[in-house]
């Protein structure tokens, strides 16, 4: 068994759900056209919100930075529209809660072009090369907005052998990463080379599951005899693109619990962060926009758009065509890990690789019955626990069991039991459930 | 199969204490709710059943030939000291040994399958090797049906979805008896071949 | 008269509503082991009855002179001689139920139903308490003895008490004279009282709420 | 468990003297032992005439055409009457008629049957090697079911008269030669059970037993009374 | 301004099901026990369907009765309790009088599912219990079998009254097994696979219960480790003994056709509720059934063993499913293994 899995170039266990990526593979990336009003919300990423630097009346350039990192596990933030700051205060995020955030209303006369700056980036030290990322704001594109300088610090000791760069794309119906691979192919390896001189790495290695070939020659063919670059091709599986999943598939190693890719020698990113970095020090250009894919059956166009940073996501479907009347369900990032849209006039974030519109065929849930112990769930859970178990506990409220016996603070919720559970249980969220208990008792203890 | 093979089984399977002779039933329905305390009071009746079978198989051949009437209550009061004796004993040499099984000791030393054992063992006329390979299977069987019993009970109580109005004894006695179905598929085990 | 009033509850509680077996869910080994029958349940029944009842008055008389740390020991040998007497009895008188219930006489002195009326009530309280509560109980697991056997009897064999109930033709349940069926029956009548218990809590919760009491 | 609290009660409350706690259970013991020994003499004798009287009923029955029994041990290969109870005995029983003739042995056997051991005693002929009566003294055999073996009239008259030579066979196709006894249909385990009990029996004493015509004979020494009821029967 | 649209549907994710709900589960099982059951009704007439029908008239009303009034829909419309008198129904002698099946159903049902809390929830295999209690219960009727013969005459056993005996009145015949273990008869292995002999009403042909198996192999349903696992053991024990004296115990194929072993293996040991979750212990669940099928086929007093040894690894399963939990990636294998 454990053959079959080298020779395949994957991890054990996961999902296959169709990946839905037909109606956006082949499109072009397009630029969202500028809209009115733009939001910012200051803790988009993960760690300490970003504190203001501009007051409302504040007119601000593109690309001008308006908040500056709260804290080492922070970024900056900057404006995506040149513009007039009406406001900082409170605005609906996507879930439906209420954030601090910056507001900009754009400046319908003016044409948006920044000046390219390009930044010397032989010269700098590890430290000034990690402040600099911290300026430009970049933080993990993949979903997860996880500060990228963070991830670069690495402290004494360890040492960074490869860089792994994350073109799995695992969730199905995105496409932005596939697309920037075909279109950036030399943005790419020129941001991966930068990461990988700069975290004194010896390999680069990009992991591209084996839908997406188009992609995988672009790279094959842009990487020049002699780079110390190879593209791996990986099997189509979800979570394919779960950090520790992919160093599983890539390099065969398990990162141990509680221990992070450095820990192994590797450091991953997304391959549209790579992008990001890439323009950054190409440009002077700071992460104001993102590439998204807009699809799924509920919109009529679907498309991949570079969107700036705090559009609307009614914006972002409108460019694309609109809802159709059939749609039940907005969902922000992937249909496995993403959330449903409370509002679509929340902002787009760093961290939404997609926009899907989904109908009732897809978000219909079953009637939930009683769990049969089918065990599919323990054979779909890429971190080998027991999410039927987790599910049993959890409802008779036995969540010290659940933590001590079964480590259900190892999940990472990435759905595949949820997804794979014929009784229709949601078993991620009785997972949540039992964390939040866990966690608040924890701070208790404390 | 030999004599004492048969026996061994006999009572490990086909005539298990608790399944088919209804001894024991106090601790098998009121400590199986957990997997490890059952585990370890199976292994303390295992212990205290051989000591029994020892007593009872000294009392027999050395004491009660002389005094039959004096069966009942020397089964009693002997393996209830001896029992302490030990008990004493294992506390002084063994501390590892006595927090595993030293809280049950006393405790079994009052249970009807013990008492069950030295009487049925008589009745059957067991020599001492006989006797001893009785209790092991008698202990082992216990051990074996309190086990499986917890095992069932601590899965059934995590889901949680049983009518209130069965829980407790009324369920377990009627899982034992669904167990006992089962161990009936033991009856005439090596008896025909 | 409140004295046989008191003396009354406690054979009634005894017998039905601290019923020991259907209640209090003691004294199951021999309860399972000879109910195969009502005749092995009544006999069994009887001897268990007459074990307790004299224990009972020997213990309550005696109390005072048993110093407290030998007192289960002391119990035991009470329980313990009157099982003797009651074993040889039977024997005597009633060989071929003796051999029916054959190993599980001398058990009766395991039964935790009778220790634990001696170190509960007995030990505690006048010789007539004592004797009520123990009429009380010995009846109560008398009754559950019989009625048990009578179940078992009825669908094991298709008599009762040995006449047979239905006919030449009747199919008997063989699963109710062997042990599951011991067990089965045993939870189900369990389940049985639990529902009446709840029914019965049930009215008087709705009687309480429509006097205004409590 | 109740005990077990008690007991920890116990240790806490303050000790009167050891020996007042000796004396007591001496006390207690002494009593005891004397209603014990009371009711042991009281029914001594009936005891053991209910137990000869249900042996005697037993041989009678696998042993047609009997009065008369007496005991037989075997001490240093020889076949001897015995009267009294002795350590370890295994003992056999010799039937006789009116006239005092020898007419079989009743043998006790026993070997596992479907669910517990199967206690059985068969009377056996040695002058045409053969058993001539076979009777269950005790199994748990299933109820309606196994129990036929003795139940069942025409099952046991299967052992009226059966050839020991070769081994005794249950067989389910229908008798056919004279060492072969009809299975019960549903209950082939304990049918074969109880043909593989007598063949132990058999096994073990046929050779030990004397010389047809060598058998101990009837030794009057005290008739129990009861002997007149049991033919009566 | 910001308002959130009224038909939009707020739900945690993950947003995607895959198609296989429980119900579709139920019904795929359904679809494969029907050429077996189909052949069974062809072999042994009219009267088998009537004993299907009487279990699972008796499974259903159960599971109706005791279900709360607000749920009955939802507990019948899963389709388990049909599934558990079918299957009860195919273990059963033809000739049973019908009310000795409802009462089989009743008790499946009854005892086997609806006290543990309804479906999921229960540690047996409940159409096991069912025949476990039927055959403890009425064990001559529950081994008189009939051969198979026409198939519009029904035995007037069936029709006896409740608490009465049957009186078979077709041709019986001993079963392969019990020929095998009582006479040391062997039986045509053709008849084996077509199952044209006399035994439970659902079990006598191979062929079909094995075309079954693999149509759920193929709808994903079933785990197939057990059935191998099952028939594997069974397979290699029973080879060992064969070798050892192939006069006196059956040879590994009449151990895989004969009596319950191929309906046991393929839908009643693969019952996910009462099989273990994991994969370490689907096989020592499947090891252990194979084991001891053998064991009491060959040594002990009953002639078919698979009933029994698959309800006592249910038994087992909790046990087993505490000790094969699989290593959680990432942390060493600290325990179990």
């Amino acid at each position: 068994m454990n053959l079959f899995r080298r020779l395949s170039n994957s991890f054990d266990h996961g999902v296959f759900p169709h990946h839905h990526k037909e109606q956006t593979e082949q499109l072009a990336i397009q630029r969202l056209p500028f809209g009115k009003r733009f939001v910012i919300p200051l803790g988009q990423h993960v760690g300490a919100p970003a504190k203001p630097i501009v007051q409302a009346g504040d007119a601000v350039k593109r690309g001008q930075m308006i908040a500056e990192p709260g804290g080492f596990v922070s970024v900056a933030l900057h404006s995506p529209v040149t513009g007039r700051v009406t406001g900082v205060g409170s605005e609906r995020y996507a879930d439906g809660t209420f954030q601090e955030a910056i507001v900009i209303e754009a400046d319908q006369y003016d044409a948006q072009q920044m000046e390219v700056h390009p930044i010397d980036w032989e010269s700098l030290s590890i430290e000034a090369f990690i402040s600099e990322m911290q300026k430009a704001g970049i933080v993990g594109l993949g979903g997860a907005a996880f500060p990228c300088h963070v991830k670069y610090a690495i402290p004494d000791g360890n040492k960074i052998r490869y860089l792994l760069i994350n073109g799995a794309e695992c969730e199905p119906y995105l496409t932005n990463d596939h697309r920037q691979m075909v279109e950036q192919t030399e943005a790419l390896l020129y941001g991966a080379e930068i990461v990988r001189q700069k975290l004194g790495a010896e390999e680069i290695v990009i992991g591209v599951e084996k839908n997406k070939p188009d992609a995988i020659k672009a790279l094959q063919d842009a990487i020049k005899p002699g780079q110390p670059i190879r593209v791996m091709p990986l099997e189509v599986k979800y979570p394919q693109g779960a950090e520790k999943m992919l160093i599983k598939s890539v390099f065969g190693v398990e990162v141990p619990a509680g221990k992070l890719p450095r820990d192994v020698e590797v450091a991953v990113n997304n391959v549209g962060t790579i992008i990001a970095i890439a323009e950054y020090f190409q440009t002077g250009k700071p992460l104001i926009e993102r590439v998204v894919t807009v699809s799924g059956p509920g919109v009529s166009y679907p498309a991949n758009l570079i969107v700036p940073l705090g559009t609307s996501i009614r914006e972002v479907l409108d460019y694309a065509g609109g809802l159709t009347d059939e749609t039940r369900q907005v969902v922000l990032g992937g249909p496995m890990m993403g959330d449903s849209i409370a509002d679509l006039d929340a902002p787009m974030l760093k961290g939404s690789a997609g926009v899907l519109a989904l109908t009732e065929n897809e978000t219909g849930r079953p009637q939930e019955y009683n769990c049969i112990r089918c065990g599919r769930c323990v054979e779909a859970c890429p971190y080998f626990l027991n999410p039927a178990r987790f599910a049993r506990l959890a409802k008779a409220r036995m969540f010290e069991e659940m933590a001590e016996t079964y480590k259900v603070m190892d999940c990472v919720e990435c759905g595949c039991c949820t997804y794979s559970c014929p009784s229709g249980i949601p078993i991620v969220q009785h997972i949540r459930t039992a964390k939040d208990h866990l966690r608040s008792m924890k701070g208790k203890v404390q | 199969m030999g004599d004492l093979g048969w026996i061994f089984i006999s009572t490990l399977l086909i005539n298990n204490f608790v399944l088919a002779y209804f001894l024991g039933l106090c601790p098998f329905l009121g400590v199986s709710n957990k997997l490890e305390v059952s585990f370890r009071l199976g292994l303390a009746t295992i212990f205290v059943m051989v000591v029994t079978a020892l007593c009872a198989w000294f009392l027999n051949t050395y004491v009660l030939i002389h005094a039959p009437y004096l069966r009942l209550i020397s089964f009693i009061v002997v393996i209830a000291s001896v029992v302490q004796l030990i008990e004493m004993a294992i506390k002084k040499t063994s501390p590892t040994l006595f927090r595993a099984l030293g809280i049950f000791l006393p405790l079994i030393t009052t249970n009807c399958a013990i008492l069950g054992l030295a009487i049925f063992a008589t009745n059957k006329g067991y020599g001492l090797w006989e006797g001893l390979v009785y209790a092991l299977g008698a202990g082992m069987g216990f051990t074996l049906a309190i086990v499986l019993m917890a095992g069932m009970r601590q899965e059934v109580e995590k889901v949680n979805a049983m009518p209130k109005l069965i829980r407790g004894f009324a369920f377990n006695l009627i899982i034992s008896g669904i167990l006992s179905m089962a161990f009936m598929g033991f009856a005439g085990l090596f008896s025909s071949s | 008269m409140a004295k046989e009033q008191l003396a009354y509850d406690e054979f009634m509680k005894g017998l039905w509503r601290e019923n020991p077996v259907f209640v209090q869910v003691l004294g199951l080994c021999p309860l399972l082991a000879v109910t195969n029958s009502a005749i092995n349940g009544l006999a069994m029944g009887l001897a268990s009855f007459f074990v307790l009842l004299g224990s009972s008055i020997l213990v309550s008389l005696f109390k005072s002179y048993i110093p407290k740390q030998v007192r289960i020991s002391c119990f035991i040998i009470i329980i313990a001689t009157f099982v003797t007497v009651v074993d040889y009895t039977l024997a005597a008188a009633l060989p071929v139920i003796h051999k029916e219930l054959g190993a599980f006489i001398p058990l009766i002195v395991a039964n935790c139903l009778i220790l634990g009326r001696m170190e509960a009530f007995a030990s505690r309280n006048t010789l007539r308490m004592s004797v009520a509560d123990a009429f009380g109980m010995g009846a109560g697991f008398l009754f559950a003895l019989v009625s048990l056997g009578a179940v078992r009897e009825i669908l094991g064999v298709g008599e009762i008490f040995g006449f047979a109930l239905f006919g030449a033709n009747f199919e008997p349940w063989v699963i109710m004279i062997l042990p599951p069926g011991g067990f089965i029956t045993l939870g189900v009548m369990l389940l049985y009282f639990n529902w009446l218990e709840e029914k019965k809590n049930k009215i008087d919760k709705q009687l309480a709420t429509e006097d205004g009491v409590n | 468990m109740s005990e077990d609290k008690v007991e920890q009660a116990a240790v806490v409350a303050d000790e009167p003297s050891p020996a007042r706690l000796i004396g007591t259970l001496a006390i207690a013991g002494l009593v005891s032992g004397i209603i014990i020994i009371a009711i042991y003499l009281a029914t001594f004798e009936t005891i053991k005439e209910n137990k000869a009287r249900e042996l005697r009923e037993a041989v009678f029955r696998v042993l047609p055409n009997v009065s008369k029994m007496q005991k037989l041990l075997l001490k240093e290969g020889k076949l001897e009457v015995s009267y009294k109870e002795e350590k370890g005995e295994e003992p056999i029983y010799a039937g006789y008629d009116d006239n005092n003739k020898f007419m079989g042995y009743a043998i006790p056997s026993d070997g596992p049957g479907f669910a517990d051991t199967i206690s059985v005693l068969y009377g056996y002929r040695p002058s045409d090697r053969k058993v001539i009566g076979m009777w269950i003294l005790a199994s748990r055999e299933t109820p309606g079911l196994g129990d036929k073996i003795y139940k069942d009239a025409a099952f046991v008259a299967n052992f009226d008269d059966l050839a020991i030579e070769p081994p005794i066979v249950a067989t389910k196709k229908g008798k056919s030669k004279p060492n072969e006894i009809d299975a019960i249909t549903g209950a082939t385990i304990s049918s074969v059970a109880v043909a593989k009990i007598i063949n132990k029996g058999n096994d073990y004493w046929v050779s030990r037993l004397p010389e047809p015509g060598a058998e101990p004979a009837y030794v009057e020494v005290e008739t129990p009374p009861e002997a007149e009821d049991a033919q009566a029967q | 301004m910001t308002q959130k649209d009224p038909k939009l549907l707020i739900q945690p994710g993950p947003q995607l099901r895959q198609q296989m709900t429980t119900p579709v589960v139920m019904r795929d099982v359904w679809y494969a026990l029907t050429p077996a059951t189909l052949a069974g009704i062809w072999f042994f007439g009219l009267g088998a369907f009537l004993v299907l029908l009487a279990c699972i008239a008796g499974a259903v009303l159960v599971e109706w009765y005791f279900a709360p009034e607000e749920k009955r829909g939802y507990f019948l419309g899963d389709g388990t309790a049909i599934l558990t008198g079918w299957l009860l129904g195919l273990t059963l002698p033809p000739a049973l009088p019908l009310w000795m099946a409802f009462l089989g159903g009743v008790v499946a049902v009854g005892i086997g599912k609806t006290i543990w809390g309804g479906m999921g929830a229960n540690i047996f295999n409940p159409a096991l219990v069912g025949r476990a209690f039927l055959l403890a219960t009425f064990p001559i009727a529950m081994t008189t079998w009939t051969a198979p013969g026409d198939f519009f005459t029904i035995p007037s056993s069936l029709f006896a009254l409740p608490l009465m005996t049957g009186v078979v009145d077709t041709v019986t015949q001993a079963s392969p097994l019990g020929m095998m273990k009582f006479e040391h008869i062997d039986t045509p292995f053709i008849d084996l696979l077509f199952g044209n002999t006399s035994g439970s009403l659902g079990e006598t042909s191979g062929l079909l219960l094995i075309l079954g198996g693999i149509y759920l192999w193929w709808r994903r349903d079933l785990d197939w480790r057990i059935p191998v696992g099952i028939i594997g053991t069974a397979v290699i024990f029973s080879l060992i003994l064969f070798m050892v004296d192939a006069d006196r115990y059956p040879g590994p194929v009449f151990t895989v056709f004969s009596g319950g072993m191929l309906l046991g293996a393929i839908f009643m040991a693969t019952d996910p509720v009462t099989s273990p979750l994991t994969r370490k212990g689907t096989w020592i669940f499947a090891i252990g059934i194979g084991l001891l099928v053998v064991l009491i086929r060959v040594f002990g007093g009953f002639p078919e063993g698979i009933m029994y040894a698959i309800l006592l690894m249910n038994a087992a399963t909790p046990l087993i499913d505490m000790y094969t939990q699989p290593r959680v990636f990432g942390r060493e294998l600290d325990q179990n293994e």
